[in-house]
């Protein structure tokens, strides 16, 4: 049985208080979560049930100039300048004045991500949990992801496609393991559609992702596609050699050479291709086979419902494919959050943080602290679901 | 003499007859432009399940792609064929001078029948038998067929049966 | 859902071939009919003979024209696969009768019955259900190593299945010797041409995932067993063979270890 | 330490004996990367009270540079939040 007040508050209080921390990327996020005292939390399945409360959930996004990626060592630097203040910001906005008495638990992210920026919000989590005397707990980047997907729709067992910069996998829940079913053999969807973003040197802002949806939707002939390689192995799926492909039809398309049939009239030269027509062929191509391998997983596990979580689950495209698929097996749900909690944040490491504290599951010596850049989904034992 | 219908295309109805010692297949093939039928050399052929296989493949052309040929009846001595290569299609399946064991596909509208018979016994200088395996099997030429399908020579097939098998997944899979 | 795809295979095939829905995957959709899709209905041979149509419906989440290049592509290669396999000595997999890629439609020889005292359509899994009683009896056996050794001609031809499955194995009665049974390979789905050790070593981890997970009490034996017929055949080969053999046990050992994905064998 | 010529010592005052063993406990926990070419070892010193000691050794100027500036980054991030964060 799963008994989710084995530990219980400090001072006697009828709530936890979770602070999350979050930086393993581009996206710096501080998060203060509250989960109240539940009596129904001490037996069955309800880890997706906390009643959680987000008392702030603030981010601060290192954008890069158009056409150039993040580099770790910038955007430590980005997580260092701005960790503190955000800190001070979320304490405040949540209305604690006294973290080492109002805040029972720290959480952050040991992995996965990039090596710097993780290490940056480590060495601040590692020193606020000294000075405060208070719990750390290391998070898994995805399983933060899941477990605020889960507390915000109340999805109880969905499978999971978790769609970001820098992972893509397909994921279902068995005997205590998040197990990866599926996922890419080469570059992550974020990373290929961020990549192709710099080939067309279009902003990063909001993010590179997001203005190429915006292109797609301009596109004005969806009925004729650009035929791009499908490149789904099984359970996998492989999108470097697309990423390849479409790089070179948009360079071509930039120096207008001719010689290529796809792009230009071969008697008249007049270009016949937009880069909207290009947004949204690799968007109809990538997001096709996300689907195949989710629905794939879907079958195995006969599930019928699916949580999309990472950056790109905010793709109101993406959302809309995977509900299509949804229904047509026997009507089942797809559900997605909004960009507060799709997008990488600290209340989802705040949420994740707070069911492994409530479990009893923290840091014994600080060296458990060290974070890692490959981390994977189902190293993490996960003792707040039934078997 | 077969007549019979394709299930799924039941709008066309096939009439399959088979002549033995023919003796003016020249003729007939100089005159093969009037007649509304398939002549076929009967050495190319092994059985009835792969000449319905390769009607079967005509009418999903025709029904789901596009004809390449002109007619219906041309169009199944090209589904017969390992490749889309019309010209060596008719070369391999259609009558030669010599071609003694002549079979005869006739493909009509349904909702013609009966109007439209026509007497191919007095085109066909020959004797008409049972379009039935047993008399396909003396006509054919395994030799031949080995050759227009391009069998690997490890393939040694021991019986009619199971040269079918590759002829008809050869059909099946032409050209794609 | 799957009234909608009966209603829809139901009516390109017309009334004319009456079709019963046997299982729906993520990737198609199988049903069985009693009439061949071209052979005359007198000559049909046996009258009560069986026919597999496997159809891959459209999927309305994805793009047209990438549903339809992908459904011609996966019809047609599914099909060329069948057609090479039944043509390597010794393999068992079911005839290709007709194959329409423009609809995704594939005629198959149906293989398999059902098992006595109703245990089931006579796939792996059931046949293994039906001789629990008995777990490790000679017919049992036999048929697992006849399984190893069907899975050893299929990968020393470098094929692989890609989801091998104790239901994607069905036992044929033999015509002749009474309670032998012959295993046939289905479902080709996933499979392909691949010299790849970690793709071998991937189907066997699967195979051995499903009975370990629908027969765990005997599932050692049995992989056994199985793992003796798969050895046999490498062996007939001499040297290469062995060397090849080796290194594939030892790559299947490693999958095993790193515990491939797929744990979870429904 | 047989081939790390390279050696520096650098000495962090802290408000107290608290504040520098903190310091000291968080940056210890990270492991070297490349032992072979730079090490540090950071004490609390026990003669000047609330001292940081970090002693850096490296295989070269450029390795040391870069270690100690790594190093450094880190101690004034931790100094910042103890300045913003510190309930005592």
């Amino acid at each position: 049985m799963v008994d989710l007040n084995t530990i219980s508050p400090k001072n006697g209080r009828n709530y936890y208080i979770a602070l999350g921390l979050e930086g393993s990327a581009n996206k710096l996020g501080i998060g203060i979560v509250k989960h109240p005292i539940k009596s129904q939390l001490s037996s069955g399945d309800n880890s997706h049930q906390c009643d959680a409360q987000i008392l702030s959930n603030i981010r601060d996004t290192y954008i890069t100039p158009p056409g150039e990626g993040f580099l770790p060592r910038d955007t430590a630097r980005h997580h260092r300048n701005w960790c503190v203040r955000l800190i001070k910001k979320a304490l405040k906005e949540a209305g604690f004045n006294d973290p080492s008495n109002d805040i029972d638990v720290i959480c952050f992210t040991k992995g996965p991500g990039m090596g710097a920026p993780l290490h940056s919000v480590a060495i601040i989590a590692r020193t606020c949990s000294l000075l405060w005397d208070i719990p750390l707990v290391g998070v898994n980047h995805c399983i933060g992801h899941i477990e605020m997907g889960r507390e915000i729709t109340k999805a109880e067992n969905p499978v999971v496609l978790y769609v970001s910069g820098g992972n893509t996998q397909v994921i279902a829940y068995s005997e205590n393991r998040y197990r990866i079913f599926g996922e890419t053999l080469d570059v992550a969807i974020g990373n290929c559609l961020d990549r192709f973003a710099r080939t067309l040197k279009i902003p990063n802002h909001p993010s590179p992702g997001y203005n190429i949806e915006q292109l797609a939707l301009k596109c004005q002939n969806k009925d004729k596609l650009i035929e791009l390689p499908y490149t789904v192995k099984g359970m996998d799926l492989s999108m470097s050699g697309i990423l390849a492909y479409i790089d070179s039809l948009a360079k071509d398309l930039f120096r207008g050479n001719k010689q290529n049939k796809l792009l230009f009239d071969k008697k008249t030269g007049k270009q016949k291709v937009t880069i909207e027509d290009l947004c949204y062929s690799l968007q109809e191509n990538l997001f096709a086979m996300l689907i195949e391998i989710t629905e794939r997983a879907m079958a195995h596990v006969n599930s019928s419902t699916v949580l999309i979580v990472g950056g790109v689950g905010c793709n109101v495209r993406l959302q809309e494919m995977m509900a299509v698929m949804c229904h047509d097996r026997a009507n089942g749900k797809v559900f997605a959050t909004d960009d507060r909690f799709c997008i990488d944040n600290g209340a989802m490491i705040a949420q994740a943080g707070l069911l492994q504290f409530r479990m009893g599951d923290i840091v014994k010596d600080l060296k458990e602290t060290i974070v890692t850049q490959k981390f994977r989904t189902d190293e993490v034992f996960v003792s707040w679901r039934e078997k | 003499m077969i007549q019979t219908t394709i299930p799924q295309f039941p709008d066309f109805t096939l009439k399959i007859s088979l002549f033995k010692d023919v003796i003016n297949s020249a003729e007939i093939r100089s005159k093969i432009a009037d007649y509304p039928f398939a002549f076929i050399d009967a050495k190319t052929i092994c059985s009835v399940e792969q000449l319905m296989a390769a009607l079967y493949r005509v009418f999903i052309e025709k029904n789901y792609n596009r004809i390449r040929t002109k007619s219906l009846t041309s169009e199944c001595l090209l589904c017969l064929a390992p490749t889309s290569n019309i010209g060596e299609a008719f070369r391999r399946f259609g009558l030669k001078d010599d071609t003694k064991e002549v079979i005869c596909v006739q493909i009509i509208p349904t909702e013609d029948l009966p109007l439209d018979e026509v007497d191919i016994s007095s085109l066909i200088d020959g004797f008409e038998v049972d379009m039935n395996d047993e008399h396909l099997k003396q006509f054919c030429d395994k030799n031949i067929i080995r050759e227009i399908y391009k069998f690997d020579a490890s393939f040694q097939p021991n019986s009619i049966e199971e040269v079918t098998r590759a002829v008809v997944s050869a059909i099946q899979l032409r050209g794609m | 859902m799957s009234q909608e795809i009966i209603d829809i295979v139901q009516n390109y095939l017309t009334p004319n071939i009456p079709i019963t829905l046997v299982s729906q995957g993520a990737e198609a959709v199988v049903f069985t009919t009693h009439v061949h899709p071209y052979l005359p209905q007198d000559s049909n041979k046996t009258g009560e003979t069986k026919y597999i149509i496997k159809y891959r419906p459209h999927k309305k989440y994805r793009h047209p024209v990438i549903d339809q290049q992908l459904t011609k592509k996966r019809t047609l290669g599914e099909s060329r696969l069948l057609a090479k396999l039944y043509q390597i000595d010794g393999l068992k997999v079911p005839k290709l009768i007709a194959c329409d890629q423009y609809n995704g439609c594939i005629w198959l020889e149906f293989l398999g019955s059902q098992l006595p005292d109703n245990n089931g359509f006579s796939n792996l899994k059931h046949f293994l259900w039906w001789n629990k009683a008995d777990p490790y009896n000679n017919v049992v056996k036999e048929s697992l190593l006849k399984v190893g050794q069907q899975i050893g001609i299929l990968h020393w031809n470098d094929y692989v299945h890609g989801d091998l499955t104790s239901s994607n194995i069905v036992m044929v009665q033999d015509k002749l010797g009474v309670n032998v049974w012959n295993p046939h390979l289905i479902d080709f789905g996933l499979g392909g041409v691949s010299n790849m050790v970690e793709d071998k070593g991937v189907d066997l981890y699967v195979l051995e995932r499903a009975i370990i997970s629908t027969h765990s009490a005997f599932s050692d034996q049995y992989v056994e067993w199985i793992m003796q017929g798969f050895s046999q055949v490498y062996e007939q080969h001499g040297a290469t063979g062995e060397k090849k053999l080796k290194e594939l046990l030892k790559r299947f050992h490693e999958v095993r270890m790193r515990g491939r994905k797929r744990t979870m064998i429904g | 330490m047989s081939n790390l010529h390279h050696t520096l010592e650098v000495k962090i005052p802290f408000k107290d004996n608290r504040l520098a063993t903190t310091a000291q406990k968080v940056m210890a926990t990270d492991p070297i990367i490349r032992p072979e070419s730079f090490q540090v070892e950071y004490m609390v010193s026990e003669d000047d009270n609330g001292t940081l000691l970090a002693k850096f050794s490296a295989e070269d100027d450029r390795s040391l540079r870069v270690g100690v500036s790594s190093s450094l980054s880190s101690i004034l991030t931790i100094i910042e939040t103890m300045d913003e964060l510190d309930s005592v």
